[in-house]
């Protein structure tokens, strides 16, 4: 069985709660054991660069040092906190007068990061770690028939690491090709949801919701699937805002990867939160009726 | 370090070099200091003099040599980059041989560096004490004298390698033209037009193809590679596979009913660049040169299924053999010359492009093949479902150049390329044409005339990188068209641009495998894959290799003026040599002394140019002189201390290091330094 | 040393240049007028693979602050690939230095282009500024001051290389 | 070479991981700016802002709205063909533009950032409801009852929390920052 130390971030503890559940219970049914980090805090989404760097990195590494301590290489469900983290541990490892400068702050809650942590977003642990072949073994229920957008968004696979595909990469299809579904290729899969300019700037992201929301309807796409908290409240608690906003009229469902996952697995609805979303994912073809145990309509 | 029994007669020469020595350095005390000081060296004279390297210094080096009998002459001026050869020039006229003078340099790396007159003084005295100390070590060399070999080998049958083999097979000397590919002609036979003239390219082509194929001087090898290479400038061997055509060229009259008759179509990736099939026994284009066809056993049914020989069938002369072998030819050769052009930067690596992904984004070889009246649209510009004319096409510039996430370098040849594809759009569909361009390079005669010439036609030009190509279409007016997003950075607006037809004028890159092809030459690339010159400027044909020299765009992104120049004057280097019949080389080489060497072949491994050959029957390794380069790396890593290095020795360089840190002047002064 | 306490300390660096690449790199900060401290005094090599170790030993031995080992970039060796080699002995004198009791920051590896020379300029101002924080070579009076001594190890770095190169 | 420091310097120095001057090596060949979804909403595009910082324009640049608006989508970072990291120049212009608490009006941005990091110091995790005072009040009409309705269905689907999350080492925690920032400076 696989171990992962595992960094929730705020979002996920209420706002994108149906998030958290689902990725328990998918990693469970997979053999893959998330330990929750004791005492994490704040990773600071992107607001603490923008106040103070040095503030910035010390936070994350807290949460790092903290993982550090279970031996266990750490997992983030938000791109946000992923790419903080990654960052963050990559930039101590190479910078020993940060990393200085960080621990000093940090023995006074007796922590201490060495770099020895290695960060990995959520859908890495499915694409890598588990495995679309292995995943495909486990799946009960496949999805049949469902188109479905990946939707990457941002810091995920940005900025660039290595020398992975940045601009067209494929793990997402992969995983849901897996669980029997279709994954529609859209060209807007890689673009921006907004971000945090829902709240500074708030014309420019409902034009960015609107854009990818297009772009997806307009590849006929069932439902989005998110890796992402911050992409899913953009894409999905925001669409009547965009169509008050411009007069349109989407009513696309925007889940989580592991709720989708989660149902191909077989684990009942309630476990992967599915409920407690604004557009509900309208189960069209047989196979999800069946899928979600409802009852076959008579046509 | 014990000194020689015999003392040597050293002349010290410090020259004013104007003020650009004296200005820093006082010359006088330097030279008096050297003639006091330096006295248990065998210094006997020391001088200064306003211009060292005019003639009058010069004499008074020659006067000193013959009147005080100098054995050894040491001057202190320029780099020895400068004006090495005028003083060992000097000192062979006086009767002394030219390597028993050392030039020290107190200008580059002392007054023009330095601004306190006293620590650059005493730094003077330091570099002199060197010189003083290494001359006595000096020894007198010859020049080796290798004669040559009259042929010369053409490793490549672009348009540079073409234009070489030409030129020196007219002068009267043998030539082997290599070419990997069915037929010479190169990346130039597939082009349509030519910038900025907008010649045929074909027209201008097939003549020189043809004289090449029937000269009697020139041996042609095509479907051919080099494999092998021993030997050195004058004598090389080159081991050649001529890879069986699976036919006997002999009876081939090349009519042509073998292809016509084959029932296999081979998607062509070379030549047609994709765009257009060939069977499975072809030539790759209607003029080749030479004009018989090769079975492509790959693609072959014979080969893979063993029947179908329809060929064979057809052949009114009787000439396929399906059983033909490779054949290993050994060529000697004085001279190389490699011409081995240029591969094309794979846009799929810019996916954010969409090359191989949206259909109607074209690479710049396509569209050449596409604009070619013998190509596969029958020189139609039309979208990839081969009959709708587009209406807006897009040009994009610096595709995979000028960015450090592909090539850093400018592939210099784009710009022009796109002028001229956006010409010829317009010519032949009238459609509307933009070009998104960085900045507009036309640094050649009749080029930037072209560009102007595009700007009255009304072509659009876009200041801008071009961000991405997509189908995300919005608005009405999008689509089914290919949008390409950028910045218009002289507006600074955001640009939508709908297009039918998007082409990517990609970069040249060094062929894929350029690196093996430099250590088979046993010549230097670069990190990006282009081979080095030995010098940028002065000697942008030759290599650090004697005799190997490079023309067309294995050097670097060059159009067709600048490979045929260079193809030419590789070739006028080439025949230099063949005309002097022999050559003097730089006696900088290394020894192995049999007696010390213990057999451990540690220096077998370390020398790049495989000079050092191993004698199993006595188990001692030997240099070849005329292979050795002299860079000494043998020297440093031999662990018995066997081997001397010519004009670098362990004696030279330790005793220089002794004079440099003044431990061979008298201590009191030193103390003062 | 005790009679002026604020004079500087000059430190005496030992340059190795390849022919190549960074004795014009040298020359080109001259042609360039570039200045930097007068401290290094260049000694010309065909390659930086001529560089044998005892070359760098025998300048400690004789007085040497530091010693600057320089050559053409990785990639740009006009002997195809021989800086590839004084990088190897490099990291093995390092070694060597450290068992003989020397800081190992007064061996600099440097590698320079024909068209470096304000890098040039610029990196040895560092390095002397480096060696000067590091003061006079106080060799360490266990270690026999002598090149016999000197030569002892290098044969052992020898060693080292012959296992490398094997 | 000059004794004062220029702007562009300045900004150069707020890079991390960043040698010497990178904005230096732009060639405004304007990917970034064509990239840039947001770029349509900027005063001056990416592109224009790093020409700015290398004409020494600082008021122009301090005046400009480009860096609050950036969403941190890395998009232009990953294609720059100079390899300027070109978010972190705008994280970098943010934070001097807060240190010298110099932004144009009217934005959210700043306002909400410092808020955000306050309620972090406090808490050490984050609480929406608190949050949403921090700008809320500056939308119009329609905008606020816009968001107070998906606000309400949040809460009516158990998406939003009634009360703060807190870290159980708030103590430690509070004296950590404080060896980064004295205390006061934010609180």
């Amino acid at each position: 069985m696989k171990e992962f130390a595992y960094f929730p971030g705020c979002s996920l503890e209420k706002m994108a709660s149906s998030y958290h559940m689902s990725a328990m219970e998918t990693t469970q049914k997979l053999g893959v054991k998330l330990n929750e980090l004791d005492d994490w805090n704040c990773c600071g989404a992107t607001t603490y660069f923008y106040i103070d760097e040095l503030l910035a990195y010390t936070l994350c590494a807290r949460n790092l040092a903290i993982a550090e301590k279970t031996g266990l290489d750490v997992v983030a469900p938000c791109s946000a906190c992923y790419k903080n983290m990654f960052f963050t541990a990559a930039h101590l490892k190479k910078d020993e007068d940060l990393a200085e400068h960080v621990n000093f702050a940090l023995e006074e809650d007796n922590l201490h990061f060495s770099g020895n942590v290695k960060v990995k977003h959520l859908i890495e642990v499915f694409a890598q770690d588990i495995g679309p072949d292995e995943l495909k073994s486990k799946v009960t229920k496949p999805l049949e028939g469902i188109r479905i957008a990946p939707y990457y968004g941002c810091q995920i696979i940005r900025p660039q690491k290595e020398k992975e595909d940045v601009e067209q990469p494929q793990f997402f299809e992969e995983l849901i090709s897996a669980i029997g579904a279709t994954p529609i290729n859209y060209p807007l899969k890689m673009r921006c949801c907004g971000g945090s300019l829902i709240i500074s700037s708030r014309t420019a992201a409902l034009t960015m919701v609107r854009n990818l929301l297009q772009s997806a309807v307009d590849n006929q796409a069932a439902v989005i699937a998110t890796a992402c908290p911050m992409c899913q409240v953009n894409l999905e608690v925001y669409q009547q805002q965009v169509n008050l906003e411009f007069g349109t009229n989407f009513s696309v469902p925007v889940m989580y990867f592991t709720q989708l996952i989660g149902m191909a697995l077989g684990i009942p609805n309630k476990k992967l939160g599915i409920g407690k979303e604004f557009v509900a994912m309208a189960p069209t073809p047989l196979a999800v009726e069946t899928a979600w145990g409802l009852p076959r309509k008579t046509k | 370090m014990d000194k020689k029994d015999e003392k040597e007669k050293i002349g010290v020469y410090v020259c004013h070099c104007g003020t650009n020595i004296a200005g820093v350095i006082n010359v006088e005390e330097v030279s008096t200091w050297a003639a006091e000081n330096l006295k248990d060296q065998g210094v006997v004279i020391s001088r200064e003099y306003k211009f060292m390297c005019s003639s009058l210094g010069q004499e008074l080096i020659q006067k000193d040599i013959k009147e005080l009998g100098l054995t050894r002459v040491v001057v202190a001026a320029c780099s020895p980059h400068l004006h090495e050869k005028t003083f060992r020039n000097a000192c062979k006229g006086a009767g002394l041989n030219p390597y028993l003078c050392e030039l020290v340099s107190i200008r580059e790396q002392d007054s023009w560096v330095h601004t306190d007159k006293v620590a650059a003084t005493e730094k003077a005295k330091a570099i002199i004490s060197g010189g003083v100390s290494r001359v006595v070590y000096h020894e007198a060399l010859e020049p080796l004298h290798v004669p040559i070999h009259p042929a010369t080998l053409v490793v490549g049958g672009g348009i540079a390698g073409i234009q070489a083999a030409l030129e020196i097979a007219d002068a009267g000397f043998p030539v082997y033209l290599v070419e990997r590919e069915p037929s010479i002609g190169g990346h130039m036979a597939q082009f349509d037009k030519t910038f900025p003239t907008l010649d045929c390219s074909a027209c201008i082509l097939t003549p020189k193809m043809v004289d090449a194929g029937n000269h009697p001087n020139i041996t042609l090898l095509t479907y051919s590679e080099v494999e092998k290479v021993d030997g050195y400038v004058g004598s090389f061997v080159a081991t050649i596979r001529k890879r069986a055509r699976s036919l006997r060229e002999a009876d081939c009259t090349g009519c042509g009913i073998c292809w016509e008759k084959c029932p296999k179509k081979v998607v062509d990736d070379v030549f047609e660049a994709g765009m257009g099939n060939r069977k499975a026994i072809y030539v790759p284009f209607p003029q080749a040169v030479p004009k018989y066809p090769v079975i492509d056993r790959v693609n072959c049914t014979y080969y893979i299924k063993g029947t179908c020989k329809a060929c064979e069938k057809f052949c009114p002369t009787n000439c396929i053999d399906f059983a033909q072998q490779d054949e290993i030819l050994t060529v000697e050769v004085g001279n190389v010359i490699l011409a081995t052009g240029w591969d094309l930067f794979d846009t799929r690596r810019i996916t954010q492009y969409g090359y191989g992904r949206l259909p109607n984004v074209f690479t710049s070889l396509e569209f050449e093949r596409m604009s070619n009246s013998a190509g596969p649209t029958g020189g139609n510009v039309v979208l990839r479902d081969g009959k709708t004319e587009p209406k807006v096409v897009g040009i994009v510039h610096c595709v995979g150049s000028r960015d450090k996430n592909y090539n850093e370098y400018c592939s210099s040849i784009c710009c022009m390329q796109s002028l001229k594809f956006a010409h010829l759009v317009k010519e032949k569909t009238g459609a509307e044409v933009y070009n998104f361009y960085i900045d507009i390079r036309t640094p050649a005669k009749g080029y930037e005339e072209f560009y102007h010439r595009l700007l009255e036609e009304g072509t659009h030009f876009i200041r801008g990188k071009v961000a991405e190509i997509s189908d995300a279409t919005r608005l009405p007016s999008e689509e089914g068209k290919l949008v390409i997003q950028v910045e218009d950075t002289l507006t600074g607006n955001q640009l939508r641009v709908p297009v039918d037809m998007a082409i990517l004028s990609a970069g040249l890159e060094p062929r894929h495998d350029s690196k093996a092809l430099a250590k088979l030459f046993g010549i230097s690339c670069s990190a990006d894959g282009w081979l080095i010159e030995r010098h940028p400027k002065l000697d942008p044909i030759a290599t650090m290799t004697d005799g190997i020299y490079i023309a067309g765009c294995v050097q670097g992104p060059k159009d067709i003026p600048a490979s045929v120049a260079q193809g030419a004057a590789a070739a006028a280097r080439v025949m230099g040599k063949i005309q002097q019949k022999e050559i003097a080389l730089e006696p900088v080489r290394a020894t192995i002394h049999e007696e010390q060497c213990s057999g451990c072949r540690i220096c077998n491994n370390l020398c790049p140019f495989n000079a050092i050959l191993f004698h199993e029957d006595r188990m001692v390794s030997e240099v070849n002189p005329a292979l050795c380069q002299g860079c000494g790396t043998c020297v440093a890593g031999c662990p018995a201390g066997a081997i001397t290095g010519t004009g670098f020795s362990n004696e030279q360089i330790l005793s220089q290091i002794n004079g440099l840190l003044l431990l061979n002047v008298p201590k009191k002064q030193a103390v003062a330094a | 040393m005790t009679d002026k306490p604020e004079t500087k300390f000059e430190p005496v660096i030992i340059g190795f240049t390849c022919n190549w690449c960074s004795y014009r790199a040298a020359d080109m900060a001259g042609t360039a007028r570039m200045k930097y401290a007068p401290n290094v005094r260049l000694t010309r090599l065909m390659c930086s693979g001529r560089l044998d170790p005892t070359f760098v030993f025998k300048a400690f031995a004789g007085g040497a602050d530091a010693v600057l080992v320089s050559g053409c970039h990785p990639g740009d060796c006009h002997y195809i690939n021989q800086n590839y080699k004084a990088m190897r002995r490099f990291h093995l004198m390092k070694r060597v230095l450290v068992q003989m009791g020397i800081e190992p920051g007064r061996l600099k590896l440097l590698w320079a282009s024909a068209a470096e020379g304000a890098m040039f300029a610029r990196e040895v101002n560092s390095f002397v500024e480096e060696v000067r924080a590091l003061g006079p070579l106080n060799w360490n009076s266990n270690h026999v001051h002598t090149a016999d001594h000197v030569m002892s190890v290098v044969a052992e770095g020898h060693e080292h290389e012959a296992e490398v190169a094997a | 070479m000059t004794d004062t420091i220029t702007f562009g310097q300045e900004i150069s120095n707020l890079l991390h991981a960043a040698e010497g001057e990178p904005l230096k090596t732009c060639i405004q060949c304007g990917t970034c700016s064509g990239t840039c979804p947001v770029a349509g909403y900027m005063d001056n595009s990416p592109r224009q802002i790093i020409a700015l910082i290398n004409l020494g324009k600082k008021e122009q640049v301090l005046e400009s709205n480009t860096f609050w608006y950036c969403a941190s989508c890395y998009h232009c970072t990953v294609r720059c063909p100079q390899e300027i990291n070109i978010t972190e120049l705008m994280y970098a212009l943010k934070r001097y533009s807060i240190w010298k608490n110099r932004y144009k009006e009217g934005l959210i941005g700043p306002t909400f950032s410092e808020a955000f990091v306050k309620m972090i110091v406090r808490g050490g995790r984050s609480f929406e409801p608190v949050l949403a005072t921090s700008y809320i009040f500056s939308f119009n009409t329609r905008e606020f009852v816009q968001e107070i309705q998906g606000a309400t269905e949040l809460l009516l689907k158990g998406r939003l929390p009634l009360l703060p999350a807190r870290i159980k080492r708030l103590e430690n925690f509070r004296r950590m920052i404080g060896r980064i920032i004295p205390m006061g400076g934010l609180e």
